[in-house]
């Protein structure tokens, strides 16, 4: 994953970096109008474009040369979520609550 | 899997037979560098996906109990200062981005560049934690730290004025909160350790284009780190703050 | 453990090759710290057991009469922790795996040796915060801690021992970590997937378990520790929290825990059975692959552990489904092994037998997890004697029989001696007979309606629990015997030669015991795995006569 | 000749038919699963033992066979779950009318108190044939209530209701067990349920009382100040209780949800948690001021309060209640 490009980088980490300020002051400001419930689908929407942009770029994921670092993230997120919801399956049907 | 088993078989290389020509980065039960550096990628991302299982368990806590107790932990999330908290995300990416820089550095050689973004880096970790610190400190005046002295009493609910939020409820809240952010600057302190280490590495001029695993290793480490407050910040900081 | 030196000269291994107490404990070979492994978790097995042994004393007679109630669940919660973290889940991995995992795909160590290294140190470092806190004290909440006892109720050391799993939780990680490391780089040229044994496809469904599942049971020791020592109410129902919350948690690494427990035991279930029956796997690929889904699908069951702990109706029906996913690739291999043997050319040497035992009694027991996972049935006998014999049967019927199967097929490569086979085959059948007569008796006490975790029972269960301490006496004896004849061999055993069962496998190509770097040149697979027919084909089978010294 | 040495637990519910016909299904295919592969290994290990000039047949393995040994099991295993979680359903849903009682568990003893008042530690009375519900909490930690002869089990946890159901079928005493692990004295936590004929259990519930369970709770409604605000007109501050309980009810936030025991319980330690549309939430908590008992019967009430003919107390049986005060005729009634 070491040299996927010779060429200078340069461009693309500041760009990325300008992405990610911009994306925290939106985050900010959004939260401040009244949305209603999708004022938390917002927040973590941007949080997720913000993270896969770190995990993309500047962690390489993008350039890896192999699929395999690819699976390994995938399958993390894959059981994170998993635990996520199959503890939701309990709490999200309890009767009462 | 696109792997393939090592393919460079080195008959005069075993035992302790390493002769001089070898890299002195590379350990004896490598057959080559490459093989080296993809064994410790894989081990980077492979412990980091430990790390998001960890927090993985604060998350699924916090979710649970944001659904119970929406109001009060909006009420609560809105007792902390947002504006820190923005600014400690801006900290951190910039931090992100020296990181980067760093590596481009050793790629190319530019060892003042090098050793200009590792300082600066930790520099952006220092800013990080003391901001932390004026924040806790805040909370602790507030006597917003779980425990004996906790208080939060007639604390308005965000979307009715007219109500009250829970404190026991507030205090699960707070006890996330400082759980999760004590974890995460816990991991900031260790990469600020890990820095240190690189610094002093670059300093010794142990980094070239060919061999600077340990500073990519740190980066995805920083990275990670980077990553888990960027969902902290939205979830912890702004939860029902509009007015 | 001391290095065997026999009366002939002998060749340099890495037994020999350096000598010292320190060569031993900065070693970085993981032949050496398999040993380290081995004989740290033999002694913490022989902890766990004696607990045993005293749960079944008291469990003799109907009153409490052989130590107080509180000793009691001491007993039974230490030897559950004991046998659970510090015996069963780093056994086989740490052990045979350390040992086996880089010379079976032809590699000179693991990826990380010193992380491995490391790994030893942390399971010491909690293995003596385990015998610490059992000595000033111990613990009193089950294996499980379920909150809120543990968290506001016990005045016992939680925290101690929380801390001490955790700390062995980080080995667990570090080992399954370096596995997937090696597993994915080191292998030998022409060591293809399709060539790995099975025995490393189920450690590395092992290793995936490892990785994901630990974390969590480390995040839930911490909220629990800052719980009881802060007074949050994370778990703690009178503050607002939910007990549950920590169920679900617990288990969400415990489930999966259990098939930490079993698949290395599975992989070398598939070991022996090939080589005792000369033949390759049954449906190798389905064998492989179910490993990774037992590893996978393992992940979404964890809540049949609740069914009567106030869950919602759904997702009881939910993880009732979802556990029967899982059963079925356990199926899948049953059935393969099974089919192995179908015109095979067997053998019964003590590894073999012991293989055999596994394949009776856990699916003796994975049968009986069907009945647990049917809600139904479950809600009678949850938190009864059927569960208590149900997890033996596969952890000790299973897991343990495959892990001493493992010892004796291997042994000669470790220690470069022959254990006396006589012997060996008697310690097998003492413990079958041992072990069925401790815990078959269990199940019908369940169902009859005994609750586990009982010190004191009323009076019409008797005859069964003692007809289980009979077993468990027996089964003691059973254990004792290995223990004593590998000690012997180390010193008197005949010289192994280095391949004794002309076994397929990279491993058996090693000197017996191995060089320090496993491989005087760095192999290149050209073969299949299990290619017994080519084996067979080239020197003649090992006749019967020539079966290895009987003792 | 099995007093010592039981097979088998009594069958003394409704639903212990229904489980035990499951379980003995069970164990058939599984008796027949193990008799099948321990032949087949049996029978291969002696007739492929190792002869001399004999190899192994190399069988590669066969794509039919894997899925029939998949699908076959899996179908099984489909029938199992399915029976299952009917079994499971109806033992977790109780009937609409039966007679309640409710329990409070604490480190070691289980507090039984019935809807027409009795009151007893460690023993339960039933009736024949009657359905019976229990409303369970803790005032500790976790237990759990399991009746082998019901093959009914549920835990019974702190800060909430969890619910059970049986229906006796079969006069005679059985064992009360706590099944979750409690402390100390968890293999003590056990008790007796006293199956009796209706007869001989009406006369021992004519047994001393201090009234029905809902009429204590009306006092307690009473002395702690709720009659100021819940009145039975609509000029209290708070709504009017009666015909809340069992219907949805709408809340603030716009969700609706039905008034089971346990939202009636957090109605009153966590009013704020879920306040009615169109009301301020202005009723205090009553965490702390109320124990498990007085809550239980609090909730009795306002449960009687949507009973048929409503306005008042009402025994959930319409049994006469003779309201003699004589001593209790058993030792395990406990008046406070
Ligand atoms: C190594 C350990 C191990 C393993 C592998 C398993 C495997 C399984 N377990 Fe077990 N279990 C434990 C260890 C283990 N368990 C422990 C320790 C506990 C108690 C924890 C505590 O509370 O302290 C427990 C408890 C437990 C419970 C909770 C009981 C309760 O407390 O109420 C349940 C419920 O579903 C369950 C189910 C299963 C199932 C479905 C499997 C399946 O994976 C089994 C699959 C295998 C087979 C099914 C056999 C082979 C299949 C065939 C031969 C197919 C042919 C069959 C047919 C066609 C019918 N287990
Ligand atoms: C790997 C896991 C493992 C293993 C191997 C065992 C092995 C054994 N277990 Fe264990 N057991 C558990 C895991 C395990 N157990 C767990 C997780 C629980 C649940 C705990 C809880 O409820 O929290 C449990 C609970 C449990 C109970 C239920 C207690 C209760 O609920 O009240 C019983 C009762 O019979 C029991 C018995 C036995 C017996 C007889 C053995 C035998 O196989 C042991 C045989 C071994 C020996 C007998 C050792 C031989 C040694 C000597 C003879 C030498 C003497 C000692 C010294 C020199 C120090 N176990
Ligand atoms: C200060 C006035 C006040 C007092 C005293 C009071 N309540 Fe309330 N109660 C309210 C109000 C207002 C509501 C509706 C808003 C809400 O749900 O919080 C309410 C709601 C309820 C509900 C839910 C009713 C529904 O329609 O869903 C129950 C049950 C209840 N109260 C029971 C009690 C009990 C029992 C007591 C005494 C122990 C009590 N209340 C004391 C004001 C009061
Ligand atoms: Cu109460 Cu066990
Ligand atoms: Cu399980």
């Amino acid at each position: 994953m070491s040299d996927h490009s010779k060429s200078s980088p340069l461009k693309m980490y500041f760009s990325v970096w300008a992405a990610l300020l911009v994306g925290t002051i939106i985050t900010y400001k959004a939260a401040f109008l009244e949305l209603g419930r999708f004022n938390a689908a917002v927040a973590l929407t941007i949080a997720t474009v913000k993270a896969l942009l770190v995990a993309l770029f500047f962690m390489h994921i993008r350039g890896a040369h192999e699929k395999l670092l690819k699976l390994v993230v995938i399958s993390t997120i894959f059981f994170l979520i998993l635990l996520l919801a199959l503890s939701m399956a309990d709490y999200g049907t309890r009767l009462w609550s | 899997m696109s792997d393939s088993p090592a393919v460079a078989i080195h008959g005069e290389a075993h035992g302790e037979a390493h002769g001089a020509a070898h890299n002195p980065a590379l350990l004896h039960h490598f057959a080559e560098p490459q093989q080296q550096r993809d064994a410790a990628s894989l081990g980077m991302w492979i412990f980091l996906a430990t790390e998001v299982m960890f927090f993985g368990g604060l998350f699924c806590a916090y979710l649970i109990y944001r659904r119970w107790y929406f109001e009060d932990f909006g009420a609560a999330s809105k007792s902390i200062n947002a504006t820190l908290g923005a600014t400690n995300t801006a900290v951190l990416i910039c931090s992100s981005l020296t990181v980067v820089l760093a590596i481009w550095a050793a790629q190319t050689s530019r060892r003042a560049l090098l050793i200009g973004s590792l300082v600066l880096t930790m520099l952006f970790g220092v800013a990080f934690l003391g901001i932390k610190g004026v924040e806790y400190k805040e909370k602790f005046e507030e006597h917003h730290v779980p425990g004996a002295s906790f208080s939060f009493d007639r604390v308005p609910i965000p979307r009715h004025p007219d109500q009250y939020a829970n404190p026991q409820h507030a205090q699960i809240f707070f006890s996330l909160y400082f759980i999760m952010t004590g974890l995460h600057a816990l991991h900031m302190i260790i990469g600020l350790g890990i820095f240190t280490w690189l610094l002093i590495m670059a300093w010794k001029g142990r980094f070239t284009p060919e061999y600077y695993t340990p500073l990519e290793m740190g980066g995805l480490y920083w990275h990670f780190v980077d990553i888990v407050w960027i969902y902290l910040f939205p979830l912890l900081y702004l939860i029902d703050r509009h007015p | 453990m001391a290095t065997p030196s026999g009366p002939q000269g002998e060749r340099e291994n890495y037994l020999n090759k350096h000598y010292g107490v320190g060569s031993w404990l900065l070693t970085t070979d993981h032949k050496r710290i398999a040993l380290l492994y081995l004989i740290s978790i033999t002694f913490f097995f022989f902890i766990g057991g004696f607990f045993a042994l005293l749960i079944r004393l008291e469990l003799l007679t109907p009153a409490g009469d052989l130590v107080q109630a509180d000793s009691y669940n001491k007993l039974f919660t230490m030897h559950g922790m004991v046998m659970v973290f510090f015996f069963l889940i780093p056994s086989i991995p740490a052990v045979l795996g350390n040992f086996l995992v880089p010379m079976m795909i032809g590699a000179r160590d693991l990826a990380f040796p010193r992380i491995n290294l490391l790994s030893w140190y942390l399971y010491i470092i909690g293995g003596v915060m385990m015998m610490h806190c059992m000595l000033t004290g111990g613990v009193d909440t089950g294996w499980t801690f379920y909150t809120p006892f543990s968290t506001a109720f016990t005045n016992t050391k939680i925290v101690e021992a929380g801390l001490a799993i955790f700390v062995a939780g980080f080995s667990s990680i570090l080992t399954g970590l370096n596995f997937v490391v090696t597993i994915h780089r080191m292998r030998a040229p022409g060591m293809t997937w399709s060539r790995l044994p099975l025995f490393i496809w189920a450690h590395y469904a092992t290793s995936i378990i490892q990785i994901l599942g630990t974390p969590v049971i480390a995040i839930t020791i911490v909220l629990v520790a800052v719980e009881r020592t802060l007074h949050l109410g994370i778990f703690d129902p009178k503050l607002g929290g939910d007990p549950l919350l920590f169920q679900h948690l617990f288990w969400f690494y415990s489930h999966p825990a259990v098939y930490i427990m079993i698949l290395p035991s599975m992989g070398i279930v598939s070991e022996i059975i090939a080589c005792f029956s000369r033949k390759r796997i049954f449906g190798y690929s389905f064998v492989a692959l179910s490993s990774i889904a037992i590893a996978v699908f393992g992940f979404l069951v964890w809540a049949h552990h609740m069914f009567v702990a106030g869950i919602s109706v759904y997702a009881a029906l939910i993880f009732s489904l979802l556990s029967y996913a899982v059963a079925v690739p356990s199926a899948v291999k049953v059935f393969n092994w099974t089919a192995t043997l179908y015109k095979g050319s067997i053998r019964y040497d003590a590894p073999m037998l012991y293989a055999f035992g596994f394949l009776g009694l856990f699916t003796i027991g994975g049968l009986t997890g069907l009945f647990l996972a049917c809600l139904g049935i479950d809600v009678h006998v949850t938190d009864t004697y059927f569960v208590v014999a149900h997890f033996h049967y596969i952890m000790v019927g299973g897991a343990l029989m495959g892990y001493l199967g493992g010892m004796h097929f291997w042994w000669p490569k470790i220690s470069g001696r022959l254990y006396p086979e006589g012997w060996a085959r008697l310690a097998a059948l003492i413990v079958f007979i041992g072990f069925n007569l401790t815990f078959f008796p269990q199940f019908i006490l369940g169902y009859v309606g005994m609750p586990r975790r009982y010190y004191q029972y009323p009076q019409e269960f008797q005859v069964l629990n003692v007809l289980s301490t009979a077993g468990a006496t027996v089964l003691g004896v059973g254990y004792l015997l290995p223990m004593i004849y590998f000690l012997w061999s180390m010193r008197y055993g005949k010289p192994a030669p280095d391949n004794p069962w002309n076994a397929a496998g990279l491993e058996w190509k090693t000197p017996s015991p191995p060089t320090t770097f496993n491989f005087e040149e760095e192999p290149v697979v050209t073969w299949e795995a299990y290619n017994y027919e080519e084996i067979d084909a080239h020197s003649d089978i090992r006749p019967d006569e020539e079966a290895p010294s009987v003792g | 000749m099995f007093d010592n040495f039981p097979l088998w637990p009594d069958r003394a519910s409704s639903t212990a038919g229904n489980v035990d016909a499951l379980y003995i299904f069970l164990l058939i295919v599984s008796g027949l699963m193990t008799l099948l592969i321990f032949t087949a290994v049996v029978y291969f290990a002696a007739r492929y033992r190792r002869q001399h000039g004999v190899n192994a047949e190399q069988i590669d393995g066969s794509t039919p066979l894997e899925l029939t040994w998949s699908i076959i099991p899996l179908a099984v295993f489909m029938v199992i779950f399915l029976w299952g979680a009917v079994v499971y359903f109806k033992g977790r849903t109780p009937p609409r009318d039966s007679t309640e009682v409710y329990v409070v568990a604490k480190q070691w003893m289980w507090k039984l108190e019935h809807a027409e008042g009795q009151r007893e530690i460690n023993e339960l009375h039933v009736p024949v044939g009657r359905d019976v519900k229990l409303i369970m909490t803790s005032q500790d930690v976790i237990h759990s209530f399991y009746v082998p002869a019901f093959r009914m089990k549920q835990d019974v946890l702190p800060g909430r209701y969890t619910v059970a159901w049986f229906r006796a079928t079969k006069p005679g005493t059985y064992h009360l067990f706590c099944a979750e692990y409690c402390g100390t004295q968890h293999s003590g936590m056990i008790g007796s349920i006293i199956v009796q004929e209706p007869a001989q259990y009406e006369a021992w519930m004519s047994g001393g009382t201090t009234g029905p369970l809902s009429a204590t709770g009306e006092k307690i409604f009473a002395e702690l100040g709720c009659v100021t605000c819940h009145r039975t007109d609509t000029q209290g501050r708070g709504p009017n209780l009666q015909g809340v309980f069992g219907k949805p009810v709408l809340l603030e936030d716009g969700r609706t949800l039905t008034a089971d025991e346990n939202y009636v319980r957090e109605s009153i330690l966590d009013p704020g948690a879920k306040v009615v549309k169109g009301f301020k939430p202005v009723m205090p908590t009553f965490q702390g001021l109320v124990s498990e008992e007085q809550l239980n019967a609090l909730v009795a009430y306002v449960k009687s309060l949507s009973q048929p003919g409503a306005g008042g107390a009402k025994t959930a049986a319409a049994e006469p209640q003779p309201a003699s005060s004589k001593p209790p005729a058993k030792g395990s009634q406990v008046n406070r």
